[in-house]
């Protein structure tokens, strides 16, 4: 776990509306912003921007954007933002909107290379384009790029996939990941897609009506099963641990964790001896009594039954167990539960439909 | 005699200088009407408007007893060794100014206004200074505005007459620019030489008008769907 | 500083006057009344030839002029003038039978021409009679115009811009002296050019045959 | 003589109808102008700039060349058995709109740009036809070029002067509108006349114009961010 | 399956982007418009309501909007366009923008009140309001209800509800599935979730650089494992069948269908006898030799291999099975598919970890 760099206490009013925050958030990482339309999130960004006034104060990495009594004026503060609404400048070709930024940046501040943005982004047929020409995914890709090229010491995006495909998403997703690895950049990004929160995120806060419900690093906050968070679908924890060994044969790699190990869809990136982490969604895990080896689910692991809560409808329980001292969740309906006879210190198998390799 | 050339000469210096100070002065006014909560800000709107009300003759003739050596404003510049503005071309500039304040201020207002917030907000992410994002951002979006600003008050320079006759006297290579000029003819039963002087003067504005709209228009064309 | 009906007969008085003293002279043309405002406000003017004998006098009482230099340099002549020929006979049964839908003159107020033919108007009696018809130029100039362009038929014009215009003389009616005060016309040199011999010199200029015959020549009478 | 409100009265009604007939006859060229993509667009634009350039005096005088009996305008009205236009009116109107026409053209057009396709293209789905999307989309979105437009024309036509009176004729009731009145005053000296016609002239468009400010500032408040 | 109601052939240029296609839309039902980034369907959409200038045809109902010589104006098609930019009018509140389209539809062919659509789509607090003032998601809700208060022939989506969280997207479903339904509204969705996807659509259209790839109804184009679409995570089947009887206790319904009976979470709109649509996602389904009752998985199907594939990356297999007449997919690993030595004809069990009712 990361400490706490950036401090941020906001207090706005709207009609009808009270943005009231006390933030502690990491200085490294992104930091998932969660919560339903209107909750906040944007004016949230904003205020940390220093673009809605409010009273309170922030600071980052020591840095006093704001006190009670000081006002550090946007452009002025080394971050960027990726707005909800692209905002590309209409005057500017995509590859003027690129530079614009950059060029206000000085020489030995700049961490990222123009072309390199333009490749993650795949934008080298578009920046002699005006914006008024571009696709909307194409307008996102380019706000992106935009704000990454001033190097910022945080980033903060509001929805900045949302008008991308799955495949499109995916090739960006891992340029975030290098920003937030290999740059330090701390990156506070607003998305509704539960799967990319699994995916970047390392820390979360979740919003509701101008308030924050709950906050926390992602994979304890993920392994709680009493907390509010309503990733539903998406509920799951993460585990830390190493790549062991790879059977090219089959496209496989064995991850080795605390408790045991598990086979993953072979990746290019990562070599034996690499830590890795990986997403366990809670419906994809099963439990059985014994130990069944004539089956397509190859990934068993023998746990004990930790707690046992009903889940986000009456129909279904969420169970954690633990295989050694790592926590997994298992959904199941609540018959199930009752027909197994789960309790708690039982000992079951649980069978895991599917891994996901996170970084 | 002076020659043809002179009034023509002393009218487009007079028109050049009279935009170019405008736009100065105008920018920051019409920037100020476009973006601040003062309550001062409808009164002073209003304030700049006033110049078209009074029929221009009448204007100059308050501009001169202003400017003159009994009028507060001629005392200060006397005072300050400027001597005397009436009868000078920096009277007629300063005149002229003040006339077409309004052709400036409207139109660059109105464009100023036409600019989101949210240009402005991206650009003070990416670093951009208020300066920064005036002339890089505000600028270059506010162009058509700009344009019109221009047209209108080169034009209505060019064809300003009742205060720049009061104010300026009608002095040949000083004063007497061409719409003097032609007005001279006009009454002296010239009607040859005035509908020389007038033609010459409409064709060589088209052409520059045309010029001007159709390269604003070429450059448009590629930045707005 | 000269009255703007004494435009072109200036041009020619000053080519004359160039030609005999070597002096060149720097003309300002204007409406009477506009150019008072201006010496008022310290125009650069050092003779002001007016189109009246107000302004003048106005300009010696108040001190801006040089005392007993004013003096009448021209008389203007007021016509009554259709540009069409044969368009009447005798002017004043002209005005009593009124085949015409506008007759222009200069604004009493503002030009002594405009004073002049309402003097005119009134010595034949006909005020009432021709009030819905007058149009009133704003000087004798613009008056000038509105005849010669057709929008007015006839109209009390000096005989100097009829003698000027180049499209024929038309039917004029050359109205007796005595139905309107005299439009004296007088110059007066002002303090400013006080020791500017030129001006002095321009100004007995003015009163050489030679000028005289010009001015003559252009559709004025001088003082007697 | 006349009374002082005649040439108030008649000022007024020649100001509000020139900007009532400019709104009407302007609004769809300044639209044209905006939306167009003939090749005629740009020297179009640029005629409409050109009254501009000429002086007023000289200005009406060509008109008062063109509208009388030997001009082509002139004739044809007089084919029509409207007579002719120089002193009366009417031909004030049609010389204050010609000379007015920039003042109300340009603002428009620069209104009109601004507004986005996409905003016209939703109109569109959501069934509204071409006029429909004109007065419901387009004229609100324009607002303040037209504010611009009518203040730019009416305090315009208010001061205008020379083409006035040279198309009027100065006849009382008719065609003497306020600013000849006090071109009146100055020219006879009757200096104490002339201040307070002018002062009441200035003080009366002063509140008019503050009044249309903070009206439209007040609602735009609540329009735009 | 619907009969084509809709033909459309485009044919439209840009520098760089060529559109050309041919298509018959069903005209009932949600197709759903998919593809990367830039691939055309903003410009499809465009054509298809008259914004966009391109030579083809285009009949809807029998009424031809567009042929080779006639070209019906945009406010003369009965449809409705939600844009991928909102463009709510700035000058009108939020109610006078609803009711923008409203009037000027005759009274007699609204078939959508003012105030559900309201409700609907959560908007009763913020009709007062200018549109500058609201969220990203209320301004995509606003214009999402603005489009089908004009009661619509047909309904042109794009990215509707790409600004909305899952809460949100969750309320709003229903209705556009209800429009769907009972108001027989043909809907064009362009969307770059396969999970809204595959919840709404009845047809699926892929586009690339253009041009359409692939296009068919849902569930015969989801049950072929060879095709071209790369819905990746989300390949599945849909299932037809009829809710036979409910588990009060346990919150469960029974489903059966041609091949079986399935256990679902107990839905309160469905009663004994409604038919229902199921969706089984591929990676939810397992395979085994024998039939394993001692575990969490309660679903278990008797079922026939019927074809087996690679699927999108090469360490992973995709196996078609047949319980009855019902396909089913199943992904596993390729190394699991080796070692249980599956084999087309072989008789397994099927083991569905989670089902999702799909209306
Ligand atoms: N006005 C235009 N001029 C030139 N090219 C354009 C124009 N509009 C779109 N394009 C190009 O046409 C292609 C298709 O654009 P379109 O907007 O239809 O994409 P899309 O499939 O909607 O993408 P997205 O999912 O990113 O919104 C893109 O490559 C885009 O750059
Ligand atoms: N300028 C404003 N004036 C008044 N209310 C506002 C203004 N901007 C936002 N609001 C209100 O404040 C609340 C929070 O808005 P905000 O934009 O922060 O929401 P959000 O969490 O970003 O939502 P979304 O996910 O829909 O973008 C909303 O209820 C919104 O209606
Ligand atoms: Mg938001
Ligand atoms: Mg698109």
């Amino acid at each position: 776990m990361t400490s706490a760099n950036i401090r941020a206490r906001f207090d706005c009013r709207f009609p009808g509306f009270h943005l009231n925050v006390d933030l502690a958030l990491p200085g490294t990482g992104i930091t998932a912003l969660f919560g339903h339309s209107g909750c906040g999130k944007t004016t949230l960004l904003r205020c940390m921007a220093g673009l809605q006034q409010a009273t309170g104060e922030l600071t980052v990495f020591g840095d006093a954007w704001q006190t009670a009594h000081t006002f550090k004026p946007v452009h002025r503060r080394p971050l960027a933002y990726v707005f909800q609404e692209t905002h590309l400048f209409p005057h500017l070709s995509v590859s003027k909107n690129l530079t614009f930024g950059q060029r206000r940046v000085p020489a030995n501040q700049r961490k990222i290379d123009f072309d390199d943005a333009v490749a993650w982004l795949g934008l080298a047929h578009l920046l002699d384009r005006m914006p008024a020409r571009l696709s909307g995914g194409e307008r996102q890709r380019v706000a992106i790029a935009r704000a990454i090229l001033t190097s910022p010491n945080l980033l903060l995006m509001d929805e900045p996939l949302s008008a991308l495909d799955q495949g499109s998403k995916q090739d960006i997703l891992p340029y975030l990941e290098r920003l937030r690895d290999h740059l330090a950049m701390p990156i506070v990004y607003v998305s509704h897609s539960t799967s990319e929160v699994a995916r970047l995120a390392n820390h979360i806060v979740m919003m509701d009506q101008g308030k924050v419900v709950a906050q926390g690093p992602l994979q304890e906050t993920l392994a709680r099963i009493d907390h509010p968070f309503r990733l539903e679908e998406d509920a799951g924890i993460i585990v830390e641990g190493r790549l062991e060994e790879l059977d090219e044969h089959w496209h496989l790699a064995r991850f080795r964790f605390d408790g045991g190990s598990l086979w993953l869809r072979q990746d290019e990136k990562l070599q034996p001896g690499d830590t890795a982490r990986i997403q366990v969604l809670a419906k994809d895990v099963s439990i059985a009594l014994s130990e069944h080896r004539d089956q397509s689910i190859q990934n068993l692991l023998e746990a004990r039954v930790d707690q046992i809560e009903t889940d986000i409808s009456p129909g279904t329980t969420l169970v954690r167990l633990m295989s050694g001292e790592t926590p997994f969740l298992s959904r199941l309906t609540s018959r199930s539960a009752a027909q197994l006879a789960l309790e708690p210190g039982q000992q079951v198998w649980i069978q895991i439909k599917s891994v996901a390799l996170v970084e | 005699m002076e020659t043809y050339w002179e009034p023509v000469w002393l009218t487009l210096k007079l028109a050049l200088l009279t935009t170019s100070v405008l736009l100065v002065v105008g920018t920051p006014v019409a920037w100020w009407l476009a973006r601040s909560r003062h309550w001062a800000r409808q009164p002073i709107a209003a304030i700049v408007a006033l110049p078209l009300v009074l029929p221009p003759t009448v204007l100059g003739f308050y501009l001169l007893l202003l400017l003159g050596p009994n009028g507060w404003v001629g005392q200060f510049t006397q005072s300050l060794g400027l001597g005397l503005l009436p009868f000078t071309f920096e009277g007629l500039v300063v005149a002229s100014v003040i006339y077409s304040l309004p052709f400036t201020v409207q139109p660059l207002h109105n464009a100023f206004d036409a600019i989101g917030e949210g240009f402005l907000e991206t650009a003070a992410t990416l670093r951009a200074g208020p300066w920064d994002r005036f002339f890089f951002v505000v600028l270059p979006l506010a162009r058509n505005g700009f344009i019109t600003a221009s047209v209108l008050t080169f034009a209505h320079t060019i064809g300003e007459f009742g205060v720049i006759l009061m104010i300026g006297g009608n002095i040949p290579g000083e004063t007497k620019v061409l719409s003097v000029a032609i007005y001279d003819h006009v009454e002296s039963l010239e009607y040859t030489q005035a509908h020389w002087l007038s033609a010459g003067m409409v064709a060589f504005s088209f052409v520059v008008l045309v010029t001007l709209y159709t390269l604003n228009g070429r450059a448009r064309a590629g930045a707005f769907r | 500083a000269v009255a703007a009906n004494f435009t072109d007969t200036t041009k020619s008085l000053a080519e004359l006057f160039r030609k005999e003293t070597g002096h060149t002279l720097s003309a300002s043309f204007g409406s009477t009344g506009k150019l008072y405002a201006q010496i008022k406000n310290g125009a650069p003017f050092d003779v002001f030839m007016a189109a009246d004998v107000r302004r003048p006098e106005l300009v010696e009482s108040e001190g801006d002029g040089v005392a007993a230099t004013r003096f009448t340099y021209a008389r203007g002549k007021l016509v009554l003038w259709n540009p069409r020929p044969n368009a009447f006979d005798k002017g004043a049964d002209y005005l009593q039978q009124q085949p015409f839908a506008r007759l222009a003159m200069a604004n009493p107020k503002t030009a002594p021409y405009g004073l002049a033919a309402q003097q005119v108007i009134e010595h034949v009696g006909l005020l009432g009679e021709l009030q819905p018809k007058l149009v009133r130029g704003d000087s004798i100039a613009q008056t000038f115009q509105f005849v010669a362009s057709g929008n007015a038929q006839a109209g009390f014009v000096a005989l100097s811009q009829v003698k000027a215009w180049p499209e024929g003389k038309g039917t004029l009616w050359s109205i007796p002296q005595d139905f309107y005060q005299p439009i004296d016309q007088q110059a007066i040199l002002l303090k400013r050019g006080q020791n500017n011999e030129a001006a002095a010199a321009w100004l007995d200029f003015l009163k050489s045959p030679a000028a005289i015959r010009i001015i003559r020549d252009y559709g004025y009478d001088t003082a007697d």
